[in-house]
């Protein structure tokens, strides 16, 4: 009882307070007084977040919708990893935006929504079957839009409104799939290791299930950019303001992979998928993703654009290492997840900072651009590195499991071709992430010292891009009790 | 029946006949007694709605009230069932919710010197509703229909603009062709049968099907009437009235139409359908797989209609056309569960498209009058109410969960699952393409609405006041969304008991 | 075609009827002809009724010298049901033309065609 | 050698990569979605993308008598109505050509229903003849409902036609039509017969019961009376004893009365309460309790509404 108490308090209070901001908008005139406040709505989140996960697991039911249909939260090792995530990122993304929404007009409007994506993606993390999933899913698509179109440019809405409706669309898919299973006698909570298996109602229709099966992950895929359905990011990110694209790209795209998880490991079950057509068009998607995603951020010019293509290719890297379908590729999917959650978080604070203190969008005029702000530029180099993989950073972990775990799946081809293109995508990845820091430390002739002069942001924004890089960092030396965590809960869902 | 009857059951035929004399007492007083008179007539019919549900509800039965003092099947006959009672209670309820909410429109659109007869209109036009709903008799179904259907064309026509005459007149045709094919099928049916009330008819219906006799006649009524009753309620292909109707009457008119009278023909459709020709009968004659055709035409050319649309007004009524393809999907399905999710269907689009087109009406006052989208540009900043009206109406129509939407696709959707083996996916990938389209056109324009760029000069500091009247309605008619969509279980167990009932 | 076609020979009368006026109504365009078409249908309706009513060498139904016998008069629910379908296409027929009288008012003309094109221009001149 | 193709734009290549690139958006454009751009503004005022189409359909509007188009169309529209009349005469005969037998005594709707109409309608209610019977007591309710239609359907004509005083006096001056030139012989002929239609009006209505006829009949002679003796004398002699108010307090009362006389009758009847509703004698005048009422109530009425037809479509007021 006292979880649920808890669970609601952490889901209700930042909706509240975000509803609260946004009624009394501008209100509020001492700007100290008013982030304060917010952080502490965060802060306050964060820590009922972890009490919740020090929790036995549980599972409670909010309201019952129908007589068949609950609206179930949960607590199991999943949710610990992605809500302490979320509330990790959402957290610093706040105090890095105190600073950065000073030169941004209606702020009072940005935050607001800001603390209602959170109460909902914690809603999102908890969710306990499909419905309260799909629920969730819906009002983090809806409250998130007005994130992308802060800025109600032209572009901001035709922006936002391509993102609204690749999301619905995808959602929709994903529903009546939702559908499908739940007449199927798939309302019922998730179980480690999914039951579609012991159904009855299974047996006869297994055709139309694949296929059924094949919609969601597509339709949840588009919410992390899977190939076909990918075109919203690259158009969403570079127009949101920069602490709401880190965290568009750190945790709301990995919202579609939590949701893809519940579906296959929790509610149907991964043996339903292997060996079928399902998993090898899965797997061929994200290959696909990988590798165009590394593509066109290697064309890119546009810094925040770069990342968002990156963003896109990186993703598929934890939905191929789902789609393997083995242990292995799970723990290599997961802890990709949180790397890349922490890596592009930071990029994406780095190329807020860069346009925050002066104004440079594309990537040629960061020549030189390390003398002026040391610190960050070496922030950007660092994760830049994790994200490549080399060893001993932690994006070397994660790629290095994603590849056994392709090995270990025995499929003729896609055993060998998915390392390659791994390895392919992490050369591309150097190939565009690197050059930025090089030119930034050594512009070469043509740069004049003279006119130089320090532009190193404050704390506010030097803070999280600190933490997030010894995140990033330090996860690679000591990756020990934390992989063991994340195998325990590969070997809670695969058997 | 000779044991004295519980007063309450008396309730179905005194609202009736109240609003009738309500109707009749409005000809020669000025407009404002005629609005109270209405008001109260519409809210003690509620009461009696609700009280006659309760009591049908508590006695588990339905009961059956002759009309005069002859019993069936020599005299007229009204029954009520929970279904009926229900019905009933809801449709009172939007139609007190939409003239409370269109009331201050109804006294700008209409000359002041025929506001009685408008409320005479709505008078009769609820009497009807409630007979139809009610009825037991077929002859007493088609003679109110007519003036049901009469009724409504005054509603539409009421605001003499060019527009709102030719979507009377169109309306007039379209009805007069269903009621002909109606009347031509009911004479029929009683030549073959020689009964008029349900009961007796359905047993001499049974004996004939049993013995094979007229089976010929018997196909071509079934379709006469489910036809004539189709085209009434605007069906897909016999919908193009329906935009300007809706489009370009009072708002009241508009939801009124929208919500209650297309529906009332497809419950007297159900009606017959299970009280007369009995279910088994109809599934037999491939009827009703026509129905289910056109019902998905509807559903997607309904949809496509409303994204092609460029005022607010036409969306809004092109989506019920949509809605309408729902229901007769539904029907469609030949399954209980199908009948249960049209049924649940007609609830649901009856309460959100009375909010939707109040929000609009709200909405576009305050962008100058203006139907068209760009006008409506961030419109909601200045009529907030209006503006979270539209947004709860829309959510529900996409189908967001807790709102009464959703549960009408899931209804649907699961029902279509139980369906005929042929039916089962391509009504799944019709639902799912519908409901995207849905999903566009409901959510560019609340985009829209909440974006306040390039907002024009003239609509930059317009404020409306919204009276309590109007927050009134809007407000509990969110309420009812929301409930139904909460509370949605012993709704369609009632449902379903009613469906019962009927058999 | 079945066995009783020339024995019903006033019902078959009336359904030709009632296919000519249901079309008129439906398809013509202009509204005159289309209230024509509707008073046709009804009217072959109400014929429908009246043949349906009527019995081979029975009195109609209104007791002369107290004769009250199942074989002296014929069946009074039709020529009900004729009464009641005649008031309501008088009253639709009455709504039908004041509609009528009211668009050519407005447009000047009965063509319901041309009332929409001209409809369209004015609002858009 | 690699050269551009010339509509390389809408190449299929082109789409796909675009697609990739995430570039193509599938909403822009293709339906009313855009929001306003600058460029969108004239001026101040908003910018009115109707304006674009106006001329399309102002052009084809102009048109329609040369577009080959719509000539075509009407030419299938004719045809296909033809079709579509013969098919549904050719169902419609199908269906007939199986129906009972017409005129046979044991035929489906000769049943009990018909048959106690015929036994028993006389002692039940009351009044000889048993169409007036079956309408106005057995199926009492249908008949109500009939008489709001007729009452509805007259309110909707007035919200159609009625115009105020002082449009109907503007009228006066163009329209010389309104009263009638003083005809002599007219005049005579019509003094003479409006009485007697009055009076046979009256007859029906009042020996509804007793013999062929009724409220609705002998109220639409009485009507017709009305209108001849309005054709003849015009309006200003005819306000004299019937204008508006009258009517209105006619209809109501009537009206009124019948809905109060049909309440009792419910809810006694349903509720199985002796109505103390004398019979009468069968075939005396005083008799078939409230089937004389009701008849007169509905001839009342009846005769109101034709007048009021009239006298809307003629001149837009009584």
């Amino acid at each position: 009882m006292t979880a649920m108490y808890l669970f609601l308090a952490a889901m209700l209070l930042p909706m509240l307070s975000g509803l609260f901001l946004l009624f009394f908008q501008g209100k509020l005139k001492n700007r100290t007084l008013k982030c304060i406040l917010i952080f502490l709505v965060m802060a306050l989140t964060a820590g009922l977040t972890v009490r919740l996960m020090c929790f036995e697991d549980y599972q409670l039911v909010l309201w019952h919708l129908t007589d068949k249909l609950d609206i179930l939260v949960r607590m199991d090792n999943m949710t610990r990893l992605f809500a302490g995530m979320t509330v990790t990122a959402w957290t610093l993304g706040g105090v890095f935006a105190f600073e950065y929404m000073k030169h941004e007009e209606k702020e009072d409007r940005y935050f607001g929504f800001y603390l209602i994506v959170m109460g909902v993606l914690i809603g999102l993390d908890h969710a306990g079957n499909l419905i309260t999933l799909y629920l969730f899913f819906e009002l983090m698509t809806l409250s998130s839009l007005p994130l992308v179109l802060h800025t109600l440019t032209h572009d901001a809405v035709m922006a936002g409104l391509k993102y609204l409706f690749y999301s619905v669309a995808g959602a929709f898919l994903a529903l009546f799939g939702i559908f499908y299973l739940y007449a199927h006698g798939a309302g019922l909570p998730f179980c480690e290791g999914g039951y579609l298996m012991v159904l009855d109602a299974y047996s006869g229709s297994g055709k139309m299930t694949l296929l059924v099966l094949m919609l969601m992950i597509v339709g949840f895929g588009t919410k992390a950019g899977m190939f076909p359905l990918h075109g919203w990011l690259p158009t969403a990110h570079p127009v949101a303001p920069a602490p709401a694209s880190a965290v568009l790209s750190g945790i709301i795209t990995k919202s579609g992979v939590l949701a893809i998880i519940r579906v296959v490991f929790y509610t149907v079950g991964a043996d339903v998928l292997r060996g079928s057509w399902v998993q090898y068009t899965w797997m061929t998607l994200a290959l696909i993703t990988v590798f165009m995603g590394s593509m066109m951020a290697y064309k890119e010019q546009v810094l925040k654009k770069r990342l968002a293509y990156s963003t896109v290719s990186q993703v598929s890297y934890i939905l191929f290492g789902l789609s393997v379908l083995n242990q292995d590729g799970m723990v290599g999917a997961l802890s990709h997840f949180v790397f890349h959650s922490v890596v592009k978080d930071c990029l994406f604070l780095v190329a807020g900072v860069i346009i925050y203190k002066t104004g440079k969008k594309t990537v040629k005029e960061l020549t030189g651009i390390g003398k002026e702000m040391p610190i960050t530029m070496w922030c950007f180099t660092l994760v830049s590195i994790t994200l490549v993989g080399i060893p001993p950073t932690s994006g070397f972990i994660s790629k290095w499991y994603l590849a056994e775990g392709s090995l270990q799946t025995g499929i003729g081809g896609y055993a060998w071709f998915g390392p390659v293109v791994l390895l392919l995508s992490a050369m591309l990845t150097a190939g565009y992430l690197l050059p930025i820091s090089i030119q930034s430390f050594f512009p070469g002739e043509g740069y004049h010292y003279q006119e130089l002069r320090k532009k190193e942001p404050n704390l506010l924004m030097l803070i999280p891009m600190l933490l997030f890089t010894a995140a990033a960092v330090v996860f690679g030396m000591f990756p020990g009790r934390f992989l063991g965590f994340l195998q325990m809960t590969a070997a809670d869902v695969i058997r | 029946m000779n044991l004295a009857r519980n007063f309450v059951e008396n309730f179905p035929c005194f609202s009736i006949v109240l609003c009738m004399v309500a109707g009749i007492l409005s000809t020669p007083i000025k407009g404002n007694h005629a609005k109270r008179i209405t008001l109260l007539v519409v809210i003690l019919v509620t009461c009696m709605s609700a009280a006659t549900f309760l009591y049908v509800v508590s006695t588990g039965t339905s009961f059956v009230y002759t009309m005069g003092k002859y019993p069936a099947p020599w005299g007229n006959e009204i029954r009520a069932g929970v279904l009926e009672t229900m019905l009933a209670t809801v449709f009172s309820l939007v139609m007190l919710f939409s003239l409370l909410g269109g009331m201050d429109h109804v006294f700008k659109d209409i000359p002041e010197e025929k506001i009685n007869l408008y409320f005479i209109l709505v008078d009769l036009l609820l009497s009807s509703l409630l007979a139809i709903i009610y009825t037991n008799d077929l002859f007493t179904g088609y003679v109110f229909v007519e003036i049901n259907t009469i009724a409504a064309c005054g509603m539409i026509m009421i605001r003499k603009i060019g527009r709102s005459l030719v979507a009377a007149t169109r309306y007039m045709v379209m009805s007069l062709i269903g009621s002909g094919l109606f009347l031509i099928g009911l004479a029929m049916l009683y030549d073959i049968t020689g009964h008029l009330l349900m009961e007796n008819a359905h047993l001499v219906m049974n004996q004939l099907v049993q013995e094979g006799k007229y089976s010929v006649p018997l196909l071509v009524i079934i379709s006469f009437i489910t036809v004539g009753l189709a085209i009434k309620s605007g069906l897909y292909p016999f919908h193009s009235w329906m935009p300007d109707a809706y489009g370009y009457s009072t708002v009241s008119s508009s939801s009124i139409l929208s919500s209650l009278v297309s529906k009332s023909y497809i419950i007297l459709l159900i009606k017959i359908f299970y009280r007369v020709i009995g279910f088994d009968n109809i599934v037999n004659s491939k009827i009703v797989d026509v129905l289910f055709v056109f019902g998905l035409a509807g559903m997607v050319m309904g949809s496509v209609g409303a994204i092609m649309a460029k005022d607010i007004y036409r969306m809004i009524a092109f989506s019920s056309v949509a809605q309408i393809g729902y229901v007769y999907m539904g029907i469609g399905l030949e399954t209980e569960a199908g009948m249960v999710a049209a049924i649940f269907h007609i609830l649901t689009h009856a309460i959100t498209k009375s909010l939707l087109f109040l929000a609009a009406k709200g909405l576009n006052n305050v962008s100058g009058r203006k139907r068209v989208f760009y006008a409506l540009q961030g419109s909601a900043f200045r009529n907030p109410l209006a503006g979270v009206a539209f947004l709860v109406g829309s959510l529900s129509m996409v189908g967001i969960p807790m709102l009464s939407g959703f549960i009408s696709k899931l209804l649907f959707a699961t029902a279509a699952l139980g369906a005929a083996r042929e039916k089962v996916l391509i009504t799944l990938i019709v639902l799912a393409v519908s409901t995207i389209l849905n999903a566009i056109y409901f959510l560019h324009t609340v985009v829209r609405i909440y974006t306040p760029v390039h907002v024009p000069e003239e609509f930059k500091n317009v404020h409306v006041r919204v009276s309590k009247g109007a927050a009134l309605a809007v407000f509990s008619l969110i309420c009812m969304n929301f409930i139904l969509g909460l509370l949605s279980q012993p709704i369609t167990d009632l449902i379903q008991v009613g469906i019962a009932m009927f058999a | 075609m079945g066995p009783n076609l020339w024995a019903n020979i006033d019902e078959v009368a009336a359904v030709i009827l009632f296919g000519i006026g249901f079309t008129t109504l439906l398809l013509h365009k202009n509204m005159i002809k289309k209230i024509i078409g509707l008073n046709i249908m009804d009217t072959a309706v109400y014929l429908f009724l009246a043949a349906m009513g009527y019995v081979d060498n029975r009195l109609a139904p209104i007791v002369e010298n107290g004769v009250t016998d199942v074989d002296a008069y014929i069946n009074p629910i039709p020529s009900g049901l004729v009464l009641t379908g005649i008031v309501v296409s008088v009253s639709v027929t009455a709504l039908m033309l004041s509609l009528t009288i009211r668009l050519y008012r407005k447009y000047h003309s009965l063509d319901l065609d041309e009332i929409l094109i001209r409809m369209q221009k004015e609002e858009l001149t | 050698m690699s050269r551009i193709r010339d509509n390389y734009e809408d190449s299929l290549w082109n789409r796909l990569t675009k697609w990739v690139n995430g570039e193509s958006d599938p909403f822009a454009g293709k339906m009313e979605m855009e929001p306003l751009r600058e460029a969108d503004y004239v001026g101040d005022s908003v910018y009115n993308p109707e304006r674009l189409d106006k001329k399309k359909v102002l052009k084809y509007l102009e048109d329609t008598e040369k577009n080959q188009e719509i000539r075509a169309f009407r030419v299938l529209y004719n045809l296909s109505s033809v079709a579509l009349c013969l098919l549904l005469i050719a169902v419609l005969l199908m269906a007939v050509s199986y129906l009972p037998v017409l005129g046979d005594p044991n035929g489906p709707n000769n049943n009990e229903v018909s048959a106690r109409y015929v036994e028993k309608g006389m002692e039940e209610s009351g009044a000889v003849n048993m169409v007036t019977n079956m309408i106005l007591s057995y199926r009492g309710f249908d008949t109500f409902g009939e008489t709001c239609v007729l009452f509805i359907a007259a309110t909707c004509v007035i919200i159609l036609l009625r115009k105020s005083e002082e449009e109907i006096e503007n009228a006066k001056e163009t329209d010389w039509k309104y009263e009638p030139k003083p005809d002599a012989i007219l005049q005579k002929i019509t003094l003479i017969l409006v009485p007697v239609i009055f009076l046979y009006g009256f007859y029906i209505i009042l020996n509804g019961h007793l013999s062929p006829g009724g409220g609705f009949s002998g109220g639409a002679t009485v009507g017709a009376g009305l209108i001849l003796y309005v054709t003849t004398f015009g309006f200003h002699k005819t306000q004299r004893f019937f204008n508006e108010k009258t009517y209105d307090m006619v209809k109501v009362g009537a009206l009124s009365l019948y809905s109060v006389t049909m309440i009792y009758y419910f809810y006694t009847g349903a509720n199985l309460i002796e109505n103390h509703i004398p019979l009468g004698t069968p075939g005396d005048i005083l008799s078939s309790g409230m089937i004389l009422p009701i008849n007169i109530f509905v001839g009342l009425e009846v005769a109101c509404t034709m007048y009021a037809f009239f006298a809307l479509f003629r001149r837009g007021g009584m």
